[in-house]
């Protein structure tokens, strides 16, 4: 079970990846890196690191993703 | 083109190192001995049934001390690079916040912060610690900031917060080589009883006061990210 | 009622940290009690949201009635949208409706909408005084009336001895 | 299992390298350092991991006799644990340096910083 | 005991297939707020259940089980009504099949009143 | 027994995490990927219960704990940022 869980998670983490890094507009960059994070902290989980699945989770889900969103919106702004 | 070209180069050069370190990689199936060492005499010596937070804390307390410098750095060149130099008036109508947010982030504050408090101080027990309360403490302000987009936080509470907790975390420290076996040792308190909250010596003490630097800190970079939204470019 | 409010939100987060401590050993009840009472203080002295909050043994009893109402209609409704979605014509009929409610009291209202919100089928868009713009799925009915009486009285009825 | 955790890890860094080369505008090349960051913790986590490993904290399923067969390698653990906070701390200087850089010269393109160039 | 169990998987399931019917509605439904109805709902359900399973097969984190049902059911249904709320603002095409928008007009005639009383 | 009907609900789970993710790629606006992260979200919470289940640790329910109660405010930063009001 845990094979097939980790199959799945790092398939959808490889692709949002490249999503990341291709998609023309940059708030879906921003948010393909937050399901990244996500997948990442569940696979902490399974790699049995609770801490760093936490602290994964803590961060990415909250302050990484407002600090981003913070300076795109004065990119925009500006523009 | 030539651009391009060394940019593939260097991929596939890092792929190649990758597969070779992936041909040596082989199933480990015991501990380092360093490790054996934690896991074996950890509990014994410090006192903490979570190994990582012993590691964290007490074997590798230097390392927390500088990143806990690092954070700080990054905290006040975010600040200076932020400044605010001409205050601009709000002159734009922002939409004015649902009622729904307004209420949902007065319950449920509180309700973050003390999730951010249990998390630092059951950091020996349960998993968790100083670094991962403290993000929720600043995930506490990012709740605030969202329902009130011009709600300021206080600088001076956050600067005098971030210093106590900083110098009592040295000072902790340094009774520990007072009274104990050296730097940041966590037997200046005693050690209690194994699995209950006060125990493992000064470890709950020092987490808190790294919880509390933590979440200061990114509270700080935070409010400087949000204060230069009103400026005009 | 500030007095009020801050000690029904105090108690609140002492029962928060007993549950999530899982045990009752003295030295929790210490901790919880001393940080319960620091955030409560710092965080909710000013913020008077239990204050509408009615405590005698009538209104605590129709809090229970109030919950298994809401499970109730939670099943009901998520039964309800599973068969849209999996039957092939997809039989929906969107659209935006207004209601109005007599709620007074905030967090009367929030649990209101949050209510409405979670049964499938509607959708809080907007909330404004004591009207709420609400996204239905199937919008049956002519007026604001018809409407009212489909999706908000049969919490509000709960709700308003609770909340006042 | 960690075979494929190692793959993930691997791939991760390659695609945030490449994005940091190959792409002009500064967002995304800090987008690519992120993804760069996590690919890293995957990689140092997974190397810590033994098969058959439970997480290290002694509860009444570990118990306290015989443990260092039973739990995974906390130490690997413990640095990513610290590395992750630092990795947005690094993640929010360098948006308040593209801000800065942003307000000079009204542009986000990495090619239009030319003045040191040598 | 192993009947326990067994009910508590049972109940794991009925909440993972309610997820499932919620990920299909996300595919199948014509637009966006028809998508938050059949997505975001049916998956808080969904998890709801999961969670309750795995409280019932291990009784003694039932306390812990009950705060994060209680926390998903607070703050699930005001981000739901924040996305509504933006896509609504930012006037996100709605489906063809919509019979009836009320808040438009709602919000036009506030639009209308701004202006007048600033001319 | 018990533990074969949880090994497919967590089947299932997977499968509506992989149907989400079919949503963010064929997403006719931004709006559409929030709302395929958000179900993501939702998903991966009780997919962290079964793991803790799985393993046979129940302390891993902290973390769900904390994904429960944090993980909504990315959806509600991204909703601020569309209307303009961050």
């Amino acid at each position: 079970m845990n094979l097939i869980i980790i199959i799945v998670l790092s398939l959808i983490m490889v692709v949002m990846a490249v999503t990341a890094i291709i998609h023309k507009k940059l708030a879906v960059a921003v948010i393909a890196t937050g399901v990244v994070s996500l997948m990442a902290s569940v696979m902490y989980l399974l790699m049995a690191a609770p801490d760093v699945a936490m602290t994964e989770a803590a961060i990415g889900s909250g302050l990484s993703t407002i600090i981003f969103f913070y300076v795109l919106n004065k990119i925009r702004k500006a523009k | 083109m030539i651009r391009n070209f060394f940019i593939i180069a260097i991929v596939a050069g890092l792929a190649a190192i990758f597969v070779t370190l992936f041909w040596n990689f082989g199933d480990s199936t015991t501990l380092t001995p360093l490790a054996t060492h934690y896991a074996d005499k950890g509990a014994a010596e410090v006192g903490a049934p979570n190994l990582v937070t012993s590691i964290v804390v007490t074997y590798r307390g230097f390392d927390t001390l500088g990143e806990v410098t690092i954070l700080f750095l990054v905290a006040s060149i975010v600040s200076f690079f932020l400044k605010r130099e001409k205050l601009q008036k709000d002159i734009e109508l922002k939409r004015e916040t649902s009622e729904i947010i307004l209420t949902a982030s007065k319950l449920l504050v509180p309700i973050v912060m003390v999730l951010g408090v249990y998390v630092f101080i059951n950091g020996h027990l349960t998993p968790g610690g100083g670094f991962q309360g403290g993000a929720i403490i600043a995930t506490a302000f990012v709740l605030l900031l969202m329902a009130n987009p011009d709600f300021k936080i206080n600088h001076r509470i956050i600067s005098i917060v971030e210093s106590v907790s900083g110098i009592s975390f040295v000072l902790v420290g340094v009774f520990g080589i007072l009274l104990a076996g050296g730097f940041l040792d966590n037997k200046v308190l005693p050690l209690g009883t194994f699995g209950k909250i006060f125990s493992a010596g000064a470890i709950p003490l020092i987490y808190s006061f790294v919880g509390l630097k933590v979440g200061s800190e990114l509270s700080n970079i935070l409010s400087n990210f949000q204060g230069i939204q009103k400026e005009e470019m | 009622m500030k007095i009020k409010s801050l000690i029904i939100s105090i108690i609140t987060l002492f029962v928060i940290w007993v549950l999530l401590n899982m045990k009752l050993s003295t030295e929790v009840l210490i901790s919880g009690a001393v940080v319960s009472v620091l955030v409560g203080l710092i965080f909710c002295y000013t913020c008077g949201i239990f204050d509408d909050l009615k405590l005698n043994p009538k209104a605590i009893g129709y809090w229970f009635l109030y919950i298994f109402v809401f499970i109730g209609e939670l099943v009901k409704s998520n039964f309800d949208v599973a068969r849209r979605v999996v039957s092939p014509k997809l039989p929906i009929n969107p659209g935006f409706v207004e209601v109005k409610t007599k709620l007074k009291s905030k967090l009367g209202r929030m649990i209101l909408t949050n209510s409405i919100t979670l049964t499938p089928g509607t959708l809080t868009v907007e909330l404004k005084d004591d009207t709420i713009f609400i996204h239905w799925i199937d919008v049956k009915g002519e007026n604001m009336e018809e409407h009212t009486n489909a999706i908000v009285s049969k919490f509000e009825k709960y709700l308003e001895v609770i909340y006042g | 299992m960690e075979i494929i955790a190692l793959i993930t890890g691997f791939s991760l860094i390659l695609i945030g390298l490449y994005g940091i080369l190959s792409k002009r505008n500064i967002i995304k090349i800090i987008v690519g350092f992120s993804l760069f960051d996590t690919g890293l913790h995957v990689l140092i986590v997974t190397v810590g991991y033994i098969k058959g490993g439970t997480a290290p904290i002694l509860d009444s399923v570990v118990g306290t006799t015989d443990v260092a067969s039973k739990i995974v390698d906390p130490v690997p653990q413990a640095l990513v644990l610290t590395a992750i906070v630092i990795g947005l701390g690094v993640t929010a200087l360098m948006l308040a340096y593209a801000l800065k850089m942003y307000q000079a010269k009204k542009s986000l393109d990495i090619s239009d910083f030319k003045d040191m160039k040598w | 005991m192993e009947i326990i169990k067994i009910i508590g998987a049972l109940i794991t399931l009925l909440g993972s297939v309610f997820l499932l019917l919620g990920s299909i509605g996300l595919i199948r439904m014509p637009d966006v707020f028809t998508r938050i109805q059949t997505g975001t709902k049916a998956s808080t359900l969904g998890t709801l259940l999961s969670l309750l399973g795995i409280g019932i097969i291990y009784f003694d984190i039932a306390g812990k089980i009950f705060l994060l049902i209680v926390f998903i059911l607070i703050t699930n249904p005001v981000s739901s009504h924040m996305l509504a709320r933006a896509a609504h603002y930012i006037g996100v095409k709605k489906a063809d099949v919509t019979v009836v928008d009320e808040l438009e007009d709602f919000e036009n005639e506030k639009l209308n009143n701004k202006t007048k009383i600033s001319e | 027994m018990a533990n074969i009907i949880l090994q497919i609900a967590g089947g299932i789970m997977l499968l509506s995490i992989v149907l989400s993710t079919f949503r963010f790629f064929k997403a006719g606006s931004l709006v559409d990927r929030v709302v395929a992260f958000d179900v993501m979200t939702v998903a991966s919470i009780s997919l962290i219960a079964l793991i803790s289940h799985f393993a046979g640790r129940t302390i891993y329910i902290d973390v769900a704990i904390i994904y429960g109660l944090l993980s909504f405010l990315g959806v509600i930063i991204i909703a601020r940022y569309l209307e303009k009001s961050l």
